[in-house]
């Protein structure tokens, strides 16, 4: 009940925090789904064809794009996080905070020009 | 003034809510507006505050859910649309209404080696210090800490995880270990290694945010980390 | 929960991920273009002992990671504790792993 | 509620009260009691959350060398008192003053402010002679506390944390304390708990008057118990005003509580009604006058003004540049900011404040009292500051008299036993406190108000005959009044409202001895003046109040001065030393 009061005024470390989080939460849920596609490359080259055609589709793309998202947020947050952690700690860590994830939507949206 | 009214609901546990109407004043903190609803129309109501100034860190609630002291909290800053809601501290058992059992916060802060653990004693003669050098500089910017619970029910980490102890028994331990008078630093390490310790935190800072006195914890905190990731290397523990 | 062997765990297999992950992204930008097929993934990868201790680097990481990281959520969002949460870990850690070495096998020497 | 529902338990060592006396009691009695004895701690708040050694904000005096001497430090300390100390108390607290702040630097791990040397840090207040005053920036006293609870946190005493104490018991021939009957606030039982020896250290506060700086937990319950207990309690009518309590209205809190000191000596200015600096009238030294010239200062100009809507004075900073004043002076700006005052740069309405207690329980230099088993430290105890405290000896005092205690029934308890309590006393106080849960509940605050009221104008800042006996008057009808009105009994789970009629009933008790103290002093010392008797009655001639109950009434008498170390007119200082080591500002 309390919880909510706390989120709702959320500064951009916590912000930070909870998008590491759920990024993390979703690679790892996508991942082994990942993993059983590529193994299919050992049972049925076909099927692998198959999904791989469907990445051409608009839906399935957004997603991949989404996947390479989470990557890239997930990653800069964590490199951040480890920064923050373990660098001689500058008072401007918001800056910081916000220039990875910018950075890692950089990244990603690279990756979407490039692939249309 | 007194021609308004502040709307304020308090979050009374198990009795669910109740809402009072408080008569405003230009100058009223939120401790006040409690303070009148016990004195003037519910006599049970419970709470606690004692310097009423901001050094004993003894009246920290929700506000609006936000922890606050309120004894230091102006009326003027929280209110919304007429209305304050006021509910007893997170992440401590409530004793009653608006007061919560602090002693889980104390056990941690004791359980973080937050003693000193000194070699001298009183005969000794005072050893001098140099304010300026780095480790007293690092010491002394966590040493204002008046212990009133607000990083501690800030944090979302102390919610999802009762053993951790906390931002601010960790940012005692982080002043004792560059306190260069202290001895335990092979205890205070261990402390803050263990299941509870320094690595639980994920470095959200609600602890810094909401801090009343502009203390740092998370920052303390991360100093941990890396003196631990030192000595993990190092001591290989 | 996350004693220091866990987190520094954590942590060194997050710094062993971020060039596998960068390397694996620029090889996916250039690999998407004009399309991928089966065929030129397994192109690629196939018979390459580089490809193969990447990619198997990138598992073994990559599940140990992953399996601490869900364990604290487990617990913290899902209050899962003591030996059920041990447990928890180590099969997401052993099932990521499993998987992923299946498919870094497939597309290399399988 | 039945007296059968008293849940009783037993210790050996009982400190009531974790301020600097209660909690240096634990640690030293941990030191010199025999190895198993077990050690109680029981306090209305939080254990070092609550009273007023947490609230210091100056500093500890204490002689540290540099041309100050502890002979220097006593001296500033008679003087200050107006020759009505216990020279062997003062003297004590001066010496053991020293050994203490190592005490605290060592082995509690304080951190106190440095010269660029290294050595402590030390500053003069008004009525010093040397630069004394050891401190950690303007927030002396949550160091010292936070050190010592986490010290006694960790060190395993047995904590009765928000347990009031209520009525001291004695055993059936009352020579001795047999235990203390306590109120367990967070249930609501009763619970008497038995020991061996007893330290009272529950800090008197004079918050019976109007505007008052103290912690809200603290309402004289210890002395109001002591005077129950028929002990003798000397020097009542030294009630110490601070000048500049912060004036924001009487619907908060806020109010009373202090603007610190350090702002007149930075050069602060008082401006009354007519926008004008007033306290060149009354003293050479302006603003920069001890504390309790300026508090009549100010009191004789709100006087004159005689205005409801603008009583207080203000105090102006900005002429001294409001960065600097910001910077200097960032804890209090931040304070005066949170209540929505501008302290750097506009001007702040300030009052004189009740501030702190010397009277309290007559006690021997080790704390002893004439009750076997009871000691009593810190501001309950009467006598080492005489009619006036310097500011900065008050945290002394509870640190080096709650460590004396610690080490004295420490070493006692070995051969004490637990005694009986006399069951007839113990039901009495027991109704005592059940009192008002019999009768109809109403408001409490309005008679809390009227006493206040009351002591402010008739027992206040300037007294006189006629005001105090009209003082008596009015605290007689609030004591009845106040058995009047009851409190709702369906929860006594921490019911603030019961407390809050024990509070006033402790205040009532104790205000009464202030007035009738008051009375018997026709003369005027330190912190007591009178202005139908302005002379101070010759200092050869010093005479100490002391009050006790006697047939159910209060009674006081006075003893002479005994001038064991010094007589007035005379110096303990090596002939040719200087008046003061301070340099003029
Ligand atoms: C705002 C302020 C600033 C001050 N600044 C200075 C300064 O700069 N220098 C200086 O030397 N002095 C200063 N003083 C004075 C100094 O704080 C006191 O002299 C000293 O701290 C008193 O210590 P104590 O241990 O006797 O009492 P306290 O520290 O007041 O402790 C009393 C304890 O007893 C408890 N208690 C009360 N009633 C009961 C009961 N019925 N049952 C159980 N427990 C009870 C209280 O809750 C509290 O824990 C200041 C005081 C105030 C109010
Ligand atoms: C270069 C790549 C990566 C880096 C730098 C990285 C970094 C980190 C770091 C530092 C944490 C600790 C967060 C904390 O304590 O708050 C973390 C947590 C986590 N990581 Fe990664 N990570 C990477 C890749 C991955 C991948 C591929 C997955 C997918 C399984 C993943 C899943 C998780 C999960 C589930 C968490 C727990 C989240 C939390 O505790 O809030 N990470 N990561
Ligand atoms: S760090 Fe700040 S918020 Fe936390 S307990 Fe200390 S003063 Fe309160
Ligand atoms: S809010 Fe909690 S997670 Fe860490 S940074 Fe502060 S302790
Ligand atoms: S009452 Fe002491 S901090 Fe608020």
């Amino acid at each position: 009940m309390t919880t909510a009061g706390i989120t709702s005024r959320a500064h951009p470390l916590w912000l930070a925090y909870i998008l590491h989080r759920l990024s993390g939460l979703g690679l790892a849920l996508f991942l082994p789904f990942h993993f059983w596609i590529l193994a299919l490359a050992l049972t049925d080259p076909a099927r692998l064809d198959g999904f791989l055609a469907f990445t051409e589709i608009g839906a399935v793309k957004l997603a991949e794009f989404g996947l390479v998202f989470l990557l890239a947020v997930h990653m800069f947050g964590g490199l951040r996080l480890m920064a923050l952690e373990w660098l001689p700690w500058t008072p401007s860590q918001k800056t910081l905070a916000a220039g990875a994830t910018a950075l890692s939507f950089l990244i990603a949206t690279l990756f979407l020009m490039q692939a249309v | 003034m007194t021609s308004q009214t502040l709307s304020v609901t308090i979050d009374r546990g198990a009795h669910g809510r109740d809402v009072f109407d408080v008569p405003a004043y230009e100058s009223q903190t939120v401790l006040d507006v409690v303070s009148w609803v016990q004195q003037n129309a519910d006599p049970t109501l419970s709470y606690r505050f004692a310097c009423r100034v901001g050094m004993c860190g003894s009246c920290a609630m929700m506000v609006n859910g936000v922890p606050r002291w309120t004894c230091r909290t102006h009326v003027s800053k929280v209110v919304q649309d007429g209305a304050v809601q006021i509910g007893p501290l997170r992440n401590l058992p409530v004793v009653k209404d608006l007061v919560v059992d602090m002693d889980p916060f104390f056990d941690k802060w004791v359980g973080a080696e937050g003693v000193h653990h000194g070699a001298l004693t009183r005969d000794d003669p005072i050893a001098a210090v140099d304010e300026t050098s780095p480790a007293r500089v690092e010491a002394n910017a966590g040493i204002e800490c008046i212990n009133c619970s607000v990083c501690y029910a800030a944090c979302d980490t102390v919610a999802g995880n009762p053993d951790y102890l906390g931002p601010a028994a960790l940012q005692r331990a982080w002043t004792l270990l560059n306190d260069a008078k202290d001895e335990g630093r092979l205890a205070i390490l261990d402390a803050v290694s263990g299941s509870g310790g320094c690595h639980n935190c994920h470095s959200m800072g609600s602890c810094t945010t909401y801090c009343p006195n502009e203390l740092d914890p998370m920052s303390a905190i991360a100093g941990l980390k890396r003196e631990t990731a030192k000595s993990f290397f190092r001591r290989g523990r | 929960m996350l004693s220091l062997r866990l987190y520094m765990l954590q942590r060194i297999t997050a710094l062993l991920m971020a060039p596998l992950v960068l390397g694996h992204l620029a090889t996916m930008i250039y690999a998407i273009q004009g399309g991928l097929s089966a065929a030129e993934i397994l192109g690629r990868t196939q018979g390459s002992v580089a490809w193969f201790l990447f990619y198997g680097l990138f598992v073994i990481a990559v599940s140990v990671h992953g399996a601490i990281g869900l364990r604290t959520v487990a617990y913290e969002w899902g209050g899962l504790k003591g030996a059920a949460l041990e447990a928890f870990m180590w099969v997401v850690g052993v099932g990521l792993f499993a998987l992923g070495a299946r498919a870094v096998w497939a597309v290399t020497f399988a | 509620m039945k007296l059968s529902d008293i849940e009783r338990h037993d210790t050996d060592i009982l400190i009531l009260g974790t301020g600097g006396a209660g909690l240096f009691a634990a640690l030293h009695a941990q030191q010199t009691a025999p190895a198993g004895t077990k050690i109680t701690i029981a306090v209305k708040g939080l254990i070092g959350k609550c009273g007023c050694t947490r609230m210091v904000q100056g500093g500890y005096n204490v002689a540290l060398g540099g041309g100050d001497t502890v002979e220097r430090h006593f001296m500033d300390t008679i003087q200050g008192g107006k020759w009505l100390p216990n020279q062997d108390m003062a003297w004590r607290l001066c010496e053991q003053a020293v050994v203490r702040i190592r005490e605290l630097e060592n082995e509690v791990g304080c951190f106190f402010d440095r010269n660029p040397d290294g050595s402590l840090h030390q500053k003069a207040f008004a009525g010093q002679t040397a630069d004394r005053t050891v401190h950690k920036g303007d927030l002396t006293g949550i160091e010292i506390i936070n050190r010592l609870m986490e010290k006694v946190l960790a060190s395993g005493v047995e904590k009765l944390q928000e347990h009031r104490a209520v009525g001291l018991i004695p055993t059936k021939d009352r020579s001795a304390l047999a235990g203390v009957l306590m109120i367990d606030m967070r249930t609501g039982g009763f619970r008497l708990v038995r020991a061996k020896t007893v330290l009272m250290a529950t800090g008197g506060g004079p918050t019976m008057y109007k505007y008052h700086t103290p912690s809200g937990d603290k309402t004289m319950d210890g002395l109001a118990m002591a005077l129950r207990a028929g002990l003798q309690l000397r020097d009542m009518e030294m009630v110490q005003f601070h000048p500049t309590g912060l004036l924001a209205g009487d619907h908060t809190r806020m109010t009373g509580t202090v603007l610190e000191e350090g702002l007149r000596g930075a050069g602060g200015q008082l401006i009354n009604h007519a926008g004008q600096r007033f306290m060149f009238d009354y003293d050479a030294k302006g603003e920069r006058a001890t504390r309790d010239v300026v508090s009549r200062g100010i009191y004789a100009e709100m006087r004159k003004n005689n205005n409801p809507d603008q009583e207080g004075v203000f105090i102006s900073m900005s002429h001294l540049g409001t960065d600097w004043v910001a910077e200097k002076f960032k804890g209090m700006v931040k304070r005066c900011a949170d209540s929505g005052f501008d302290l750097a740069a506009g001007k702040v309405e300030v009052v004189p404040t009740a501030h702190y207690f010397m009277g309290g329980v007559v006690v021997d230099v080790d704390t002893r009292t004439a009750m076997e088993g009871l000691y009593v430290a810190g501001e309950d105890a009467g006598g080492a500051h005489g009619s006036n405290r310097l500011g900065g000896n008050g945290v002394a005092n509870s640190t080096v008299y709650g460590g004396i205690a610690g080490d004295t029934m420490g070493r006692d308890v070995a051969h004490m036993t637990l005694r009986d309590p006399d069951e007839d006393v113990l039901a009495a106080e027991f109704e005592r406190a059940i009192y008002p849960l019999t009768r109809k509940p109403d408001l409490i605050l309005p008679l809390r108000k009227q006493l206040q009221d009351l002591m402010w104008e008739e027992v206040g800042v300037m007294r006189t005959k006629a005001g105090m006996k009209r003082g008596l008057e009015g605290i007689a009808q609030l004591s009845e009044a106040l058995m009047d009105v009851g409190v709702d009994a369906s929860n006594l789970a921490f019911n603030l409202t019961w407390h809050d009629w024990l509070n006033l009933r402790s205040l009532c008790d104790i205000s009464e001895v202030i007035a009738k103290a008051g009375i018997a002093r026709a003369n005027s010392r330190g912190a007591h003046y009178r202005e139908d008797f302005p002379e101070d009655g010759g200092l050869e001639n010093s005479d100490f109040t002391v009050a006790a109950l006697e047939n159910g009434e209060v009674n006081v008498t006075r003893k002479p001065v005994q001038f064991t170390i010094v007589r007035p007119g005379e110096t303990i200082l090596p002939e040719g030393e200087p008046e003061t080591l301070v340099a003029a500002q």
